[in-house]
C-alpha cells in the first residue's frame, strides 16, 4: 500500500477509535456516578443539587448526556475541572506545556542514552559493559518510577541540596514573559541565561526519573536487535567489501537494528505519559499528570475524561508516526498488511 | 525612614540575582514589595453572588470588596466598615421590635472603577444576591432573614427582618456574600438574571476594598495591587497568589523562601518545624469542629455491603455515648494535629459566645466506660461492622482511622470500615437526603454565633437534625428543639449564656456527634513578614494581607 | 553448454605460481562443551588463475577455511589457533598494461614485487620476489585494504548478504568508495593536489570518511554540491558499469531498487558485480548457487566463469555439490572434519579417488550411469570436533579401518604428481603422529 | 503494527509443539532454567518473598481484627529506624514500617495472583474464541480489543479505579478490566499460528471434535508465550498496582507498599527517608524477581533464543 493511502486510512480510523474510547470511558464514569459532585458543596440541599444538574444537563438520560458532552468537546468545551476550579480547556494548555517539556526532556535523554547504551552493549556482547547494561535494563523494568524519584529526591535534594523541586524558581519565572509555556523556550526567547539555567536545573531530576525506565526499555531492545543484526550475513558482506568496523556498525548493523527499536521508542510515548503522573507528583511538577492524579483522587470526571482522551490521541498518533518511520527505515515493510 | 532603602536594596539584590537589569522604581514611596502567597484553592469565581462558602474565591473577595461591617484581629467584636456605626439597640440603629436595622454609610468612598459608593449600591448588591439565588452561593443567608431592603438616603441603608435574630449581623452582614459591588459595573456588564451566573463579575471584581485585582492567570496566579485610593488604612504590599499547589508543595516552597505565606494545617507542622526562617504561628482555634456524624435516618438497604448494624443502631444513646468514650482524643490532638487542638462541647465551639469552659465534654478516652455502654446496649457479644464515609487523603480520614483503631481495640467483633472516597463523591453523598451511610466525618462550618451551630448541628428540625433524624434519638426531641429555638431569640446575653450552658449539658448527655477536636488555627510564614494575625472569622483565618508588611 | 576452464596444462610444467597458500590453518571455536576444532590443520595452495574446489559435508570446515582468507570469523567464539594463509597480491602486468602477454601468461596481471627486496627474493617473500602477506597476521587496516579489493567474497545466500535497507547502488558503491576513491575524484575532475576545505570534504565524501559538516556543506553550499554531484556521477557510472558487466538489464534502475525487489538470480548477480568490482586477484565463492533455482544456477556459474577468465582471477569455489565442482573446477580439495583429506586435479579426484571418504562421497552422487536404487550413503555421521584425539577423523566411519587409523593422524602425501591423500591405506609406512593440541 | 509487548521484546511466535515436547522433558527444562544464575537469583528472591507472605503472622504480631491494616502507634509518630519496637521506624500515622513491609508481601501476592489469574483466564477465553471461530466474531472482538489498546494501560486502569473509588479491591478490579486485552491478543495470534500446523489438520482429518482439538492440540501449544507473559506480569502488576496506590487509589491505613511509599514522601523534606525507602525497595525486588524469572523462562522455552545462546 502507498504510504499516503495508509496514513489517510489510519487518520480516518483515528476518530472512530477515539469515539470508541470516549464511549467506554464516558459510560464507565457515568455508570459509577454523576459528575455533579464537582459542582457541589456538601451542605447543598437536594433542590439545589437538582438546579445544578439542570444547568449542566446532568438530569437527562445517559445517551443525551453523551451527545451534550460530545458537542461540547467539538466546540472545545471539555467541562469544568473541580480540581483546578476552572474550565478544563482553560487549564489544559499550561499543564500540557509543562508535561510536554518534561516528557521531551526525558525522551531525549532516554532515546539518546538508550540507543547509545544498547549499541555499546550489543557490540561488546558478553563483556562487562554488556552485563552492566543488562542489569540496568532489567532493573529499569523493575524499578518503581515513583520510588526511584523519591530516592533521587532523598539523596540529591533533601540531603545534598544539589537540585530543586518544582518547575522553576518563582521570582525568576515571574521576571520573564512566557509566550510558549515551555519554560526553557521562554527563557531563550527572553534571552535570560539565569532563567534558562533555572528551567534546566529544575528539569534534571524529573527527566532522569522519567527517562530511566525508558532508557532501560530502549537499551534492551537496541542491544538484542543489534546482536541479531550483527550475526546477519550482510554485516560480514560489508566487512568483506573492506568497510571499516565503524561504518559496518553505523551504516549497516545499527541502522537495521533501529527498525525494531523504533517500535519500542513509540511505545515509550505511552510509558512516558504514564510515568509522568508519578514523576510529576514526586517532583511537584505542575503538569497534566499531577492534575490527573488530583482529579482521580478528588473524583473530577471532566478532567479524567479529557486526560484519557488526550493520551489516547497521543498514543494513536505516536503509533502512526512510528509506523511511518518504520516504513521509511525498512523498505521491505508493506504497511497495512 | 529607612524602610524605603531596605526595599530598594532588596530589589537590587533580587534583580541582580535574576541576572536582569530591570529598571528599579526610583521613588521610595512606590517601593512596594509583593507578598507571594501559596494558596490552597484557586477561586472558581470572584462574584459574591456565586461564591461558595469556604471556597478559595472568598479569600480574594475579602480583600477586594468591603462589607458593611468587619471584624478585626484579636476579638470577635464587630467594627464599622462601609457602615460608619455598628447597629445596636443602644445606639438606636436596631429598632425596638428588633426587626429593622439601619446602617449609616461612609461618604467619599469610591469603587475601583472610580464610581462613587452610595446606599443604592448596597441595596443593589443585596437584592442581586437574593434575586440571582444561585444554588452554589449562600444567598439563603440573606433571603431567609431579610424581608425588605431600603435606601433611606444616599448614605443610609435599612433592612427589615422576617423575625428577631440575634445573629443577623454576624451571619448575614459579615459573610462574603454580603460584599458590596458596584451597581454601575454590573449593569453595564450583563445585569442581573435570576438563576444564571454573571460571567463578567466572576473574574472582574469591582469593589471598594484595600486591594484591586490586576491579573488572574487561571491555574497559575492572581495578583492584587494595593488600592491607593482606599478609604481606610492603606495596605503595605502587593500580593500575588500562587495556585495549583498541593499542600506539600506549599510547605516546600515556604521552606525554600519562594512563598512568604502559605495555607497549611497542623498536620504539616512536623514538616516545617526547625526550618530556617520559617515561623509557625498559632493563635486560638478554628471555628470548624472536626466531627463524625451519626445517621439516625438510615434508608432501607442503602448501607454499604458488609455493614451489619441495624438501621436504628444510633437511635440508642448508649451507643452514641460509647463511641464518644471510645475515641482516642489524645492520639488525634497530640498525634495528627501536633498538639494544635482542643475538644469543644456539643455543639458550641470554643471562642463562640456562650461557650462554657466548665461544660462537660468528652475529651479523654475511657474504654471501660465505652465497654460498659456497649454491653448495656447489647451489642458487645454480637459485635458490629459499620462504615464511615470520608474524603480520602484528608485530615478527616485520619480521624476515622483513629476511631477505627479505638473501636476495634475494644472488641475483635467490632469493625469500622473507613470508606475513603473522592471529594466530589463525598460531597454528592452528603447532599443526598437521607444520607446513605451510617457515619461520616467532616468539619463544621464556621460561624460567629452559637445559634448557627446549635440550629445546624443539634436542632432536631435543623439542617442535619432533619436529614439524620435526630428526633429518633433524643430522649426528648421537643425539649431540645425548644431550648435551641429559645437561644436564637433570646437577646439578653446573660440569660442566653445560661441557656447555652444548659444546652451543652443536655447535648453531652445525649450526643449526636463525635467531636474529635477543634483544630488549632495555625499558619506558617517567612520571618520577614511582619504583623501576622489570625482571626477565625475571616475566610482564611491568617489572611488579611492589608495588615502585613514584607520587610525582606 | 560450455564451461570455460582456465587452461593450466601448459603452466604445470613450469611450476605454476601460487597466489595463495594455506599452511596448517587451525580455527577453533569456544563452546560450552569445549574447544571445537572446526579447521584443524589445513594445507593447500591456490594457483594463479585457477578455480579450486573446496568440497565436503556441512560442518567440515570448508566455509570457515574460506572465510579465514578474509579473517571474517566471529571473534570470539572463533579463534585463529595457528597456521598461515600466505597471499601474493597482484598488479596489472607492466608489459602489456593488463591486455595479456607472454610475460604474464596472458592473464594481464603479475605478482606485486616484494617491497622488502624489490623482487630479488628474500625470507619475507619466501624467495619468490613477489609480495607475500600472511593474511592472518597483517594489520586490520591492511586487511581492510585487501578485502573487496584484492580478495572478494561471494556469499551463499544473496538474500541475506545484501543489506535489506540500502539500495543496490548504495551497497555496490561502497566498494568503490572504499578502494577507488582516488579514481573517482580523478574521474570527477578533482585535482589530487588541491587543498582546502572543499577538497578535503570531497576526499572524505569519496572515501566514506565524511563528517556531518561535510554532508551538510555538500547539501547546502552550491559550489561544493556541484562538485560532490560530479563525484556521485562518477560513482554511479562505475556502479552501472559493474552491474552491466553481470548482464543485469537496465542497471541504472536496478541501482535504485532495494534487494527485496529483485529476484534471487538478480541478487546473486549484484553480489557478483560487487565481488568483482575491483578486479580482485582471488574470489572466495561460498556455495554461490545453493540458494538459487536450478535453472538460474547454470547461468550464474557461467557468469562467474566468464568474468573470472576475463580478469584472470583465481577462485576458491566452496561447495558440497560435486557435479558442479567437477564441471567448473581445475583442482579439488576434499575436506573432512576440519582436514583436507585429498587434493588433486579434478580428473584425478573424480576418476581416481584414493581416500575412502572421497570414494564414499563420489558414490553418493547420482550420475546417469548409477543404476536405480544403488545410491550409496556413508554410514555414520561427521564426528563431534570437540577436543579430538590424534587419530584419523574418518576412522569410525571407514570400512577399511585398521589399528594405525585410531592411533595417529595421517598427513597429506603425494600418490601421484599433484595428487595428495591423507590415508594410511596409501602410505602405510609413513604415518605421522601429530601432537595433540 | 509490530507485535511487541511493553518490555520491547517481540512476542515470540512458534509453530512447533514445543511446550508439550518440553514438558515431557521437564527435567531438562528445569535444568535449563537453573543453569542461568540470574534466573536462580530471581527464584530465590521469589521464594524469599513468598516465605515472607506465608510466615507473616509468625514474623510479626498480626494486627487485630484486620491484619491487613497497619498497626498504628499514635504515641510514636515519625520514629526513625532503630526505635525500640519499630526496627524500621514508623510512618506519619504511627504505622510500623516493618509490619507494612512484611504484610505488604501478602497484599502484593494477592494482587498479582488474582489479577494474573483472572486476566489469563478471560484473555485466553476471548482470544481463543476469536482465534478459533474467526470471521465476524473475530472481527468484532478484535475491534473491541483495538479500542482498549488505544488507551495506555496504566492510565486506563487509573481512570477506572478513580471511577470505582479508592480501595485496594477496586485497584484489583480495574487491573483485571485492563489486562485481559493483552492476553486475548497474544492468545488469538498464537491460535491462528498453531491452527496452521499439520498435526491440527491431521486431527481434523481423523474427525476429532473441535473442542477436543482445541484442548488437546491447540491450547497446550499456544500457551508458551502466555506463560512467559504471565510470569513477567506477576511483577508488572505489582508495579502498576503500587503506582495506583501511590497516586492515592487505595484506602489509607492498609499495609500495602505503594500506600506506604506515598505516605512517606511527605516527610522527605524533613529528613524522614525511611517510610518510603523500605517499602519501595520491596516493590523493586518483587518486580525484579519476576522479571528475572520471566526472562529465564522465555530463554528456556524459546528455541530461538536457546539456539543463540
Amino acid at each position: 500500500m502507498q504510504l499516503r493511502d495508509y496514513i489517510i486510512r489510519r487518520l480516518i480510523a483515528l476518530p472512530i477509535l477515539l469515539l470508541g474510547v470516549s464511549i467506554i470511558v464516558f459510560s464507565l464514569t457515568r455508570i459509577a456516578g454523576s459528575p455533579v459532585g464537582v459542582y457541589l458543596s456538601h451542605e447543598m440541599s437536594p433542590e439545589e443539587v437538582l438546579q445544578i444538574e439542570q444547568r449542566y444537563n446532568l438530569d437527562k438520560p445517559l445517551p443525551v448526556q453523551y451527545a451534550y458532552w460530545l458537542r461540547g468537546v467539538t466546540q472545545g468545551d471539555f467541562g469544568w475541572s473541580g480540581v483546578a476550579s476552572a474550565p478544563v480547556a482553560e487549564v489544559f494548555p499550561a499543564k500540557f506545556a509543562a508535561t510536554m517539556e518534561l516528557s521531551v526532556a526525558a525522551a531525549v535523554v532516554a532515546v539518546a542514552l538508550g540507543l547509545w547504551l544498547g549499541t555499546y552493549a550489543g557490540v561488546r556482547r558478553n563483556k562487562m559493559p554488556d552485563h552492566i547494561t543488562r542489569i540496568v535494563a532489567v532493573s529499569g523494568a523493575s524499578l518503581p518510577l515513583f520510588w526511584f524519584g523519591i530516592v533521587l529526591l532523598i539523596v540529591f535534594w533533601a540531603n545534598l541540596g544539589w537540585f530543586p523541586v518544582g518547575r522553576s524558581t518563582n521570582d525568576i519565572w515571574e521576571s520573564i514573559a512566557h509566550p510558549t509555556g515551555f519554560y526553557t523556550l521562554d527563557a531563550i526567547l527572553a534571552g535570560s541565561w539565569t532563567a534558562l539555567m533555572d528551567a534546566l536545573w529544575h528539569l534534571v531530576l524529573p527527566s532522569i526519573t522519567l527517562g530511566f525506565g525508558a532508557v532501560a526499555i530502549i537499551a534492551r531492545m537496541m542491544r538484542s536487535s543489534l546482536i541479531e543484526e550483527l550475526q546477519q550475513d550482510y554485516v560480514d558482506a560489508a566487512r568483506a567489501k573492506g568497510l571499516p568496523e565503524r561504518l559496518v556498525l553505523k551504516r549497516h548493523a545499527r541502522r537495521n537494528a533501529l527498525v525494531p527499536t523504533v517500535t519500542v521508542i513509540g511505545l515509550t510515548i505511552a510509558f512516558l505519559m504514564q510515568g509522568a503522573i508519578a514523576a510529576e507528583i514526586i517532583f511537584r511538577w505542575p503538569g497534566l499528570g499531577r492534575w490527573m492524579a488530583s482529579a482521580v483522587v478528588r473524583g473530577d470526571q471532566a478532567t479524567i475524561m479529557t486526560y484519557v482522551l488526550f493520551t489516547s490521541v497521543l498514543f494513536l498518533v505516536a503509533n502512526l508516526v512510528v509506523d511511518i518511520i518504520y516504513a521509511k527505515l525498512d523498505p521491505r515493510v508493506r504497511l497495512g498488511d | 525612614m529607612s524602610k524605603g532603602e531596605t526595599h530598594d536594596s532588596a530589589r537590587w539584590a533580587a534583580a541582580l540575582a535574576a541576572g536582569l537589569m530591570l529598571a528599579v522604581p526610583a521613588t521610595a514611596q512606590n517601593a512596594r514589595d509583593t507578598i507571594v502567597h501559596g494558596a490552597d484553592e484557586e477561586p472558581a469565581t470572584l462574584d459574591p453572588a456565586q461564591v461558595e462558602p469556604g471556597a478559595g474565591g472568598e479569600a480574594v473577595i475579602f480583600h477586594v470588596y468591603d462589607r458593611l461591617l468587619a471584624v478585626g484581629p484579636g476579638s470577635a467584636e464587630l467594627l464599622p466598615s462601609l457602615a460608619t456605626q455598628v447597629p445596636t439597640r443602644d445606639n438606636g440603629l436596631i429598632s425596638e421590635d428588633g426587626l429593622t436595622y439601619t446602617f449609616p454609610l461612609r461618604e467619599g468612598v469610591t469603587f475601583h472603577d472610580g464610581t462613587a459608593f452610595t446606599a443604592d449600591d448596597v441595596k443593589f448588591s443585596w437584592d442581586r444576591v437574593m434575586e440571582m439565588d444561585l444554588p452554589e452561593s449562600a444567598s439563603d443567608i440573606l433571603s431567609d432573614k431579610v424581608a425588605e431592603t431600603r435606601v433611606v438616603d444616599d448614605y443610609t441603608f435599612e433592612v427589615t427582618l422576617n423575625e428577631v435574630d440575634a445573629s443577623f449581623l454576624y451571619s448575614s452582614v459579615l459573610p462574603m456574600t454580603a460584599s458590596i459591588v458596584s451597581q454601575d459595573a454590573v449593569e453595564a456588564n450583563g445585569g442581573v438574571v435570576a438563576g444564571e451566573p454573571n460571567e463578567y463579575m466572576s473574574d472582574t471584581p469591582v469593589g471598594t476594598g484595600p486591594y484591586r485585582l490586576t491579573t488572574w492567570n487561571r491555574t497559575e496566579n492572581l495578583t492584587l495591587e494595593v488600592n491607593d485610593d482606599y478609604w481606610g488604612d492603606m495596605a503595605f504590599d502587593h500580593v500575588r497568589w500562587e495556585f495549583g499547589l498541593d499542600p506539600d508543595v506549599r510547605v516546600l516552597g515556604l521552606r525554600a523562601g519562594e512563598f512568604d505565606t502559605v495555607e497549611t494545617d497542623p498536620s504539616y507542622v512536623a514538616d516545617l518545624e526547625g526550618a530556617e526562617g520559617v515561623i509557625i504561628y498559632s493563635e486560638g482555634l478554628l471555628l470548624e469542629p472536626l466531627h463524625i456524624g451519626f445517621n439516625l435516618n438510615i434508608p432501607e438497604g442503602a448501607l454499604p455491603e458488609g455493614d451489619t448494624i441495624p438501621l436504628d443502631f444510633f437511635h440508642d444513646v448508649r451507643i452514641r455515648k460509647a463511641f464518644n468514650y471510645a475515641f482516642d482524643y489524645n492520639a488525634f490532638i497530640n498525634g495528627a494535629l501536633a498538639g494544635f487542638g482542643q475538644v469543644n462541647p456539643h455543639y458550641v465551639p470554643i471562642g463562640v459566645f456562650g461557650y462554657d469552659p466548665d461544660a462537660p465534654i468528652y475529651d479523654t478516652q475511657d474504654l471501660a466506660e465505652a465497654e460498659r455502654l456497649f454491653r448495656e446496649a447489647g451489642v458487645w457479644d454480637e459485635g458490629f461492622t459499620v462504615s464511615v464515609v470520608v474524603e480520602s487523603g484528608s485530615l478527616f480520614e485520619i480521624q476515622c482511622l483513629i476511631l477505627k483503631d479505638s473501636i476495634e481495640s475494644l472488641n475483635p467483633n467490632f469493625r469500622i470500615n473507613v470508606a475513603g472516597v473522592a471529594e466530589a463523591v463525598f460531597d454528592e453523598a452528603l447532599s443526598q437526603n437521607p444520607v446513605e451511610y451510617a457515619m461520616w466525618a467532616k468539619n463544621g462550618d464556621p460561624a460567629a454565633d452559637p445559634s448557627a451551630y446549635l440550629e445546624t448541628y443539634s436542632h432536631p428540625d435543623g439542617e442535619w437534625g432533619e436529614v439524620h433524624g435526630f428526633a429518633n434519638g433524643y430522649a426528648d426531641p421537643e425539649a431540645v428543639g425548644a431550648l435551641i429555638d429559645a437561644i436564637a431569640e433570646e437577646l439578653d446575653p446573660t440569660v442566653r449564656a445560661g441557656m447555652i450552658a444548659e444546652a451543652q449539658q443536655v447535648l453531652y448527655d445525649d450526643p449526636m456527634w463525635l467531636i474529635g477536636a477543634q483544630e488549632g488555627a495555625v499558619t506558617a510564614y517567612r520571618d520577614w513578614i511582619n504583623g501576622m494575625v489570625i482571626q477565625p472569622l475571616w475566610p482564611r483565618p491568617s489572611m488579611n494581607f492589608a495588615l502585613y508588611d514584607k520587610a525582606q | 553448454m560450455s564451461i570455460s576452464k582456465t587452461d593450466t596444462t601448459g603452466a604445470q610444467t613450469v611450476a605454476p605460481a601460487t597466489i595463495a597458500s594455506v599452511r596448517g590453518l587451525k580455527v577453533h571455536f569456544r563452546s560450552k562443551a569445549g574447544r571445537v576444532h572446526a579447521v584443524d590443520g589445513v594445507d593447500f595452495d591456490v594457483r594463479d588463475g585457477e578455480t579450486l574446489g573446496l568440497v565436503g559435508e556441512t560442518g567440515c570446515g570448508k566455509s570457515v577455511t574460506g572465510r579465514a582468507f578474509l579473517r571474517l570469523l566471529p571473534v570470539p567464539p572463533g579463534i585463529l589457533a595457528g597456521g598461515s594463509v600466505m597471499f601474493r597480491p597482484q598488479t596489472s602486468c607492466g608489459g602489456c598494461g593488463g591486455e595479456g602477454c607472454a610475460q604474464c601468461g596472458g592473464s594481464g596481471r603479475r605478482p606485486t614485487p616484494c617491497p622488502t627486496c624489490r623482487g630479488q627474493g628474500c625470507p619475507d617473500c619466501q624467495g619468490t620476489g613477489a609480495e607475500t602477506l600472511d593474511l592472518l597476521k597483517v594489520s586490520d587496516k591492511q586487511m581492510r585494504g585487501i578485502r573487496g579489493d584484492r580478495i572478494a567474497m561471494i556469499f551463499q545466500d544473496p538474500g541475506k548478504a545484501l543489506n535489506p535497507t540500502l539500495t543496490i547502488g548504495e551497497q555496490l558503491g561502497e566498494v568503490f568508495l572504499q578502494h577507488r576513491s582516488v579514481d573517482l575524484l580523478e574521474e570527477a575532475g578533482i585535482d589530487s593536489g588541491e587543498s582546502g576545505f572543499q577538497a578535503g570534504a570531497l576526499r572524505r565524501l569519496a572515501g566514506q570518511r565524511d563528517r556531518r559538516t561535510d554532508r551538510m556543506a555538500a547539501a547546502l553550499w552550491p559550489p561544493l554540491r556541484r562538485r560532490a554531484q560530479s563525484v556521485r556521477q562518477a560513482l554511479d557510472n562505475r556502479i552501472a558499469a559493474a552491474l552491466g558487466e553481470t548482464q543485469i538489464p537496465n542497471p541504472r534502475n536496478i541501482m535504485r531498487s532495494y534487494p527485496h525487489e529483485l529476484s534471487g538470480g538478480m541478487r546473486q548477480r549484484v553480489m557478483i558485480a560487487q565481488a568483482l568490482a575491483c578486479d580482485p586477484d582471488l574470489i572466495i565463492a561460498d556455495e554461490p548457487t545453493t540458494a538459487l533455482d536450478v535453472t538460474v544456477q547454470a547461468r550464474i556459474l557461467d557468469l562467474i566463469g566468464q568474468l573470472q577468465a576475463k580478469r584472470g582471477s583465481s577462485v576458491i569455489y566452496i561447495s558440497h555439490d560435486l557435479s558442479v565442482v567437477r564441471r567448473i573446477c581445475d583442482r579439488v580439495a576434499v575436506m573432512y572434519a576440519g582436514r583436507v583429506v585429498e587434493i588433486g586435479e579434478t580428473d584425478q579426484i573424480f576418476n581416481d579417488p584414493r581416500h575412502p571418504y572421497t570414494k564414499g562421497l563420489l558414490a553418493a552422487v547420482p550420475t546417469t550411469r548409477t543404476p536405480r536404487g544403488k545410491l550409496a550413503a556413508i554410514p555414520g555421521s561427521v564426528p563431534e570436533l570437540v577436543d579430538p584425539k590424534p587419530s584419523c577423523r574418518f576412522a569410525d566411519r571407514c570400512a577399511q579401518v585398521h589399528a594405525a587409523c585410531t592411533a595417529s593422524d595421517p598427513i597429506l602425501s603425494a600418490v601421484n604428481p599433484g595428487h595428495d591423500v591423507a590415508c594410511f591405506l596409501e602410505h602405510p609406512t609413513s604415518p605421522k603422529t601429530e601432537a595433540a593440541e | 503494527m509490530a507485535n511487541t509487548n511493553i518490555e520491547g521484546a517481540p512476542i515470540r511466535r512458534r509453530q512447533d509443539s514445543a511446550l508439550r515436547v518440553r514438558l515431557r522433558r521437564g527435567g531438562e527444562l528445569l535444568g535449563l532454567i537453573l543453569s542461568n544464575p540470574t534466573t536462580v537469583f530471581g527464584l530465590i528472591l521469589i521464594f524469599g518473598m513468598l516465605g515472607m507472605a506465608l510466615f507473616a503472622p509468625w514474623l510479626t504480631q498480626a494486627n487485630t481484627p484486620d491484619p491487613y491494616q497497619m498497626p498504628r502507634d499514635w504515641g510514636a509518630l515519625r520514629m526513625p529506624p532503630g526505635t525500640p519496637g519499630h526496627p524500621l521506624g514508623t510512618t506519619n500515622t504511627g504505622g510500623d514500617v516493618l509490619y507494612g513491609v512484611i504484610w505488604g508481601s501478602r497484599t502484593s501476592l494477592q494482587l498479582s495472583i488474582v489479577v494474573v489469574g483472572v486476566t489469563v483466564v478471560i484473555g485466553t477465553a476471548i482470544g481463543s474464541i476469536a482465534g478459533m471461530v474467526g470471521g465476524k466474531v473475530d472481527e468484532i472482538l478484535m475491534r473491541i480489543v483495538d479500542v482498549f489498546l488505544s488507551i495506555p494501560e496504566l492510565i486506563f486502569a487509573l481512570a477506572i479505579a478513580a471511577i470505582l473509588g479508592p480501595s485496594f479491591t477496586n485497584i484489583i478490579l480495574s487491573l483485571c478490566l485492563v489486562f485481559w486485552v493483552k492476553y486475548a491478543r497474544i492468545m488469538r495470534a498464537q491460535i491462528i499460528l498453531v491452527k496452521q500446523n499439520d498435526y491440527v489438520d491431521a486431527a481434523r482429518v481423523i474427525g476429532d471434535s473441535r473442542l477436543n482439538i482445541y484442548f488437546r492440540d491447540i491450547l497446550p501449544n499456544a500457551a508458551t508465550p502466555l506463560v512467559v507473559q504471565a510470569t513477567l506480569d506477576m511483577g508488572a502488576i505489582v508495579l502498576i498496582g503500587a503506582t495506583l496506590s501511590f497516586i492515592g487509589l487505595s484506602e489509607s491505613g492498609i499495609a500495602e507498599w505503594g500506600v506506604l511509599v506515598s505516605e512517606g514522601q511527605a516527610g522527605i523534606a524533613s529528613g524522614r527517608w525511611w517510610a518510603s525507602t523500605f517499602p519501595g525497595l520491596m516493590i523493586f525486588l518483587w518486580a525484579l524477581a519476576f522479571n528475572l524469572l520471566g526472562d529465564g523462562l522465555r530463554d528456556a522455552l524459546d528455541p530461538r533464543t536457546e539456539s543463540r545462546r
